[in-house]
């Protein structure tokens, strides 16, 4: 047992760094702190990334992936949240990938993936629908063949950025007479382009638009947009949802937010001390602080598991019940910490003097929404509940 | 001992809960917050007609014989409807300061068009770097001739957009943090020197930025006597917070009975959602959270005339016990909605902010707990 | 609405308070923190009351109880737990006593209650089974009848204090044939010294005998012993568990121990400071109070409706959870408050000196155990999850 | 990066699991705890055969090569089986001060003694008022010709009714709270001077009051630099830490799977509790505790070696994970199993204790929060 990186795994985590202080361009720099991201934000970096040859840090070589091991996957994950770079939309890049790699045709595989790899097609997922959210199994979408075509009719929704998406992956019901709700589903790929989609902006409490509903009404694509076998889609959809859990507890942006949480803290005056000394108020930071130590373990574990080879499985349940607490712990401690100017709401209201915002510090603007949005993390991805339900069925054997 | 309501406070919860229901409807409110003014003149004329704005005065104040009891009925049912208008700087605030200290002029000059409806109030307390210290006032108040001169800036004034008339508190002695020296001024919003920004807060009120640069206030402006505004100004704000608390409570009744209406009619897996025992256990949680917070309104509402530090204390427990439900409830509220309760759509994520926003409104619950602790060891 | 006591309630106050300063014996006085009660003690405090005519607060005028208001018994519970008075075991009092007047016939009245009342007789209860806790129905005790006698056949478990009593009150499987569980069950009055009733002592983990196991073999009764119709015992049973309810938050109890907790922490010391002034413990201390503040409103809420004839209903599920929590949570405040001095552990272990235990502070000694002990307030009574289903179901319609 | 156990590692701890199979059953654990003396020395003779008791230190010390990973893994194995003996205080505690600063003379006098199982330590640091302070001595050494004569009185000395031997802090300057003048000597059980009141812990271990009368102690037993003691107890303390952190985790292990184990067998209501959503969620919640004090355990083993400032802050995170952790796997066994938990024939409750006396060893969880925070801070 041993902490230590290995004199390689230190030399590469310069090496990011000094990439990241050099490439990452200033004016997404200022871009992670404000309300909204453009789509030309992501293609940006995305760009960047790719003229790099680290364009797809998790993928194999053969795709054009870097071959990284999980410690340097690790190390350029903890160094982007280092220099609070942008994410990188997971629906291309995490998720439709691997399941491309995996069940995908020769020919799906050199179209498809070289276009997620360059930022050539953002895409979005289609899998939620209005009547099934945790229960994706019941979904009603449906896709009926005609000719040479996939007719789709039906709505998804909470699909995340699709507004930006050039391309939606979606699963339908293809084959309404199967006897279990998990049968007769295919994953069909869709240009969302494509006549007969339409998709409606979903704003949510904090007025944002990062989601939205999709609509699908006679909507044809060949029938070589399948992904892997007619009414396979379920298995797909699953090995998704397993797949690439890593990064999925968040801890390298969360140790940076506590950083960040630390330092308003620091400013924050309580009795006209800075609140960082109410002890109320820092055993609060503390107890964050050493969950997120936990979780930070316990990644590891599940990193060194995986590299022997033993996968992560269920126990991926955990790093998101934590991680996302402690994402939504952050956002509270935040508000809590900027006092009364918590309430001032800017978003949709025009501003004088460009990114200034007028009223209050610079870091409270956006607590208020903050915290709002981040409730959403219990509930994606499968819920919070969800995930104790996999505990106790697949860990626990109830 | 005595926990019912009589009457005619029943009577007068009846009409609010009308009014409410007819004229404050939740796509009517969020539409009147998200234009201009952000409030709604003629459904305060309403209220004044109603006799809701008279409601907790004595009949000699010219009100119709009401108590602190009638301000939480009030606010209990605004609470319910996410209800905008500025009651509580007006009625409980502004009144409360005339009520407790206001001179027979101040009276004479104020509580009829409160009552009526004519002038709207606000509280200009807070500042940039008080927090919630109600004594950490750095705005001064010189004294100057026959009246006093303002200088300073207010932060996050509620109600301040559309108010006539500021309650001000400023410092005629001592240091930034002192209890000493502080001082309770009405301020006509128009005088000479005020000046606003004006902005939405995230629970879709509105607020201001008040400057006070050079403003001259007369003598006579000065509520209650020089330097010893302090209790004056805790007793109000405790006031205040029954007032948040039966708003609160009100918020959560809705938010609780909206979340169960939903759990009993969403399906999962192929039955509502409120059959899984997690879900009902976690509801059984949110109720309990719900009882105890009308308890503790009651408790509070009935202390408001106890000696100083009972008084104090009830307040404390009352915001601590209300915050912590509001965030149980709110944030429960959202996750048992799934998707549907972080839209902006229902009504859920508006309540879940408000009650939010209360946590933190007159001191959160740490700051209370503080202030608790600290007489409960004394 | 209206805070206060009317004067006639306020004199009520100061006639139990001298009654209690006057009335309640030294020897009395030590025991109620020392480890075990003895029956003797419970029949001493008993005899006061009752030469004093309050032998029965709750009961009504006419079987000997005082027919106080529900105000006069809040006052009188208050005034108990201020003067830290021995509680009065419920078995007798407060469980079958309110059964009997309820469902059984005039010379079952009139033997049983006055014997309750006077403390000749002390009762326990026999509902928990081994196989049967939360869920009583499935209980499996059976009584048949055999010329003029029930026979009865089975174990009881949790008999609380039956090592004390002269009877026991025993639900029994009469009808094995009926189509519920909930049917065919009757309600017996045992003599515990009848032949085949055997109680063993069940140690709990702090070290304590309050609990027993009760078999019953081939245990012969008079038929006249059943309360009330045969095979009807779940109603009697059910009345039981919702029947007076009130004290069951303990508020008055929780209020003095608070007290008590304030006390110790005023001596014991955290980097040579009392502890109280720990911000944390401090603030614990604060919530544990406020808690408490809301649970006592909620229950005198629950009495104004009382008063008004509405019942107390299922709510009174709130003042059980609410109630227990806090109890225990004094429990661990405590034993957290004493610091190193929670460890020494005496119970069986021959003292020197008497009453005085040799190591540490007196109000230590107890503490570990104590919090061990009231683990099991959330598990009888129907545990804690019980009362949330039944809050679920019977308040909420779920 | 390496969170893999070597080969003999596995072999260490196999043994030590079937050891502790066959010779510390509950019954057989329960029984000797409950009787005199209160530990077996043929037991810990086994230990000291099987090489256990010279796992952690190195092959010039006497030992068999092994670091703080070997101490985990014992502690860890000990903790499943609630072991009485006392390898915290004699191996990792008395040991680690003999390794971090015994002089030659001291580690030829007492390494080959503790290794071979001859000689029991204890460690008398707690006093009546000095709660979780190390650095609260009063008891003191005075200078005495060419030693030392100590005074005081130590609190609840674990192990001490059979220990051989004591390292005992006290202060040769400094006032009570002073970090300096603490020193700390190794003294024989059977000085003249030392006297004990032993008695049993609620955990099943036994202690003692130590009372020290005039008792001489030749400068030779001094373990470090006179006055300068407390930065060494503070890292002997941390080690210990980390391996009542694997105790802990062995124990939550147990308990865990006992409860899982009654909750698929224990019907209520037609069927096993284990079908109840509500306690399926809890348990899950136990294990995230046991997966979240695996993952702190192997942090602070493996941040051992660190400078003092991260060392002390994975210590005391480590602790405050471990001790929330043991107490809600500890409360929730015992609810889970319903009265059964409750009583003294089932394990659980024995595990009950345990974790709880844990959370207290060494400072409780609020203590050690404090200490991270003004680390953390600083």
């Amino acid at each position: 047992m041993d902490l230590h990186y290995s004199a390689e795994d230190l030399a590469f985590r310069d090496e990011v760094r000094s990439f990241l202080e050099t490439s990452y361009p200033d004016h997404l720099r200022s871009r992670a702190s404000r309300d909204e991201v453009t789509k030309q934000d992501f293609l940006d970096w995305q760009k960047i990334l790719y003229n790099r040859g680290w364009g797809a840090p998790a993928w194999p070589k053969e795709y054009g992936g870097t071959g990284w091991s999980s410690t340097q996957k690790y190390i350029f994950q903890e160094e982007c949240a280092r220099a609070e770079t942008l994410g990188v939309p997971p629906f291309g890049m995490s998720m439709l990938a691997p399941v491309l790699m995996a069940f995908a045709n020769e020919k799906q595989k050199s179209y498809y993936l070289p276009r997620i790899l360059d930022g050539t097609d953002f895409w979005c997922q289609g899998y939620s629908e209005p009547g099934a959210g945790s229960d994706l199994a019941s979904l009603k979408t449906r896709a009926e063949k005609d000719g040479d075509s996939w007719v789709i009719n039906g709505q998804k929704t909470w699909t995340t950025l699709a507004h930006f998406a050039d391309w939606i992956f979606v699963l339908c019901r293809t084959d309404p007479t199967a006897r279990k709700p998990q049968e007769g589903i295919s994953f069909i790929l869709v240009n969302i382009k494509t006549p007969g989609v339409e998709v409606r902006p979903i704003i949510t409490m904090d007025g944002g638009h990062e989601v939205n509903e999709t609509w699908f009404t006679d909507v044809r694509v060949p029938l070589e947009n399948i992904v892997g076998e007619e009414n396979q889609g379920w298995t797909y959809a699953k090995y998704l949802l397993v797949h690439e859990r890593s990064g999925i507890a968040g801890v390298a942006r969360s140790k940076k937010a506590v950083e960040r949480l630390k330092h308003i803290a620091s400013i924050e005056l309580d009795r006209g001390e800075p609140i960082i000394r109410n002890a109320d108020f820092a055993r609060k930071v503390a107890e964050l602080e050493i969950d997120l130590t936990a979780l930070e373990f316990t990644e590891l574990r599940t990193l060194a598991r995986e590299a022997q080879g033993k996968g992560a499985g269920p126990e991926s349940s955990v790093l998101k019940i934590k991680g996302t607490e402690i994402q939504q712990r952050l956002t509270e401690l935040t508000l809590e910490a900027v006092g009364v100017y918590g309430a001032p709401y800017f978003r949709g209201f025009p501003m004088e003097g460009g990114n200034q915002f007028p009223i209050g510090p610079d870091y409270a603007h956006h607590s208020a929404p903050a915290y709002a949005n981040m409730r959403k993390t219990s509930i994606y991805g499968g819920s919070n509940e969800i995930q104790r339900n996999i505990i106790a069925k697949m860990v626990l054997g109830l | 001992m005595d926990f019912n309501f009589t009457p005619e406070q029943d009577t007068l919860r009846d009409q609010i809960a009308r009014l409410v229901r007819d004229q404050n409807d939740f796509d009517t409110r969020r539409k009147v917050s998200r234009s201009e003014p952000g409030w709604r003149p003629a459904l305060w004329s309403q209220f004044a007609e109603l006799g809701l704005l008279g409601a907790p005065f004595s009949e000699e104040d010219g009100g119709f014989g009401g108590s602190v009891v009638e301000s939480m009925i009030v606010m209990e049912e605004f609470g319910k409807g996410l209800v905008i208008e500025p009651y509580l700087q007006t009625v409980v605030i502004a009144g409360g300061f005339l009520r407790h200290a206001g001179s027979a002029a101040q009276k004479e000059d104020h509580l009829a068009s409160i009552i009526g409806g004519e002038r709207v109030f606000a509280f200009a307390y807070s500042e940039p770097k008080s927090r919630f210290d109600l004594n950490d006032v750095s705005t001064t108040a010189r004294r100057e001739g026959d009246g006093y001169v303002l200088n300073g800036h207010k932060a996050v004034v509620l109600a301040a957009p559309f108010a006539s008339h500021l309650i001000v508190t400023a410092r005629t002695s001592g240091a930034q943090r002192d209890k000493g020296g502080v001082s309770v001024f009405i301020v006509p919003k128009a005088a000479k020197g005020v000046s606003t920004r004006d902005y939405p807060t995230v629970d879709g009120l509105r607020a201001s930025e008040v400057y006070f640069e050079n403003v001259h206030v007369p003598a006579s402006d000065l509520i209650g006597a020089a330097d010893h505004g302090f209790p004056l100004v805790e007793a109000v704000v405790d006031e205040a917070i029954a007032a948040l608390c039966a708003e609160a409570h009100g918020a959560m009744k809705v938010l609780n009975q909206t979340t169960l209406d939903y759990s009993k009619t969403r399906k999962q897996f192929g039955q509502p959602i409120g059959n899984f025992q997690v879900l009902q256990h976690r509801l059984a949680d949110m109720f309990m959270a719900y009882e105890q917070s009308v308890s503790m309104t009651y408790m509070v509402t009935l202390k408001l005339g106890e000696p100083e530090t009972a008084r104090k204390m009830a307040a404390s427990a009352a915001k601590v016990q209300i915050g912590k439900a509001g965030r149980l409830v709110s944030q429960e509220a959202v996750q048992i909605h799934g998707g549907m309760g972080m839209t902006d759509e229902l009504n859920v994520g508006h309540f879940f902010k408000r009650l939010t926003m209360i946590e933190s409104q007159f001191g959160n619950t740490d700051w209370h707990l503080r202030r608790f602790t600290e007489l409960s060891n004394s």
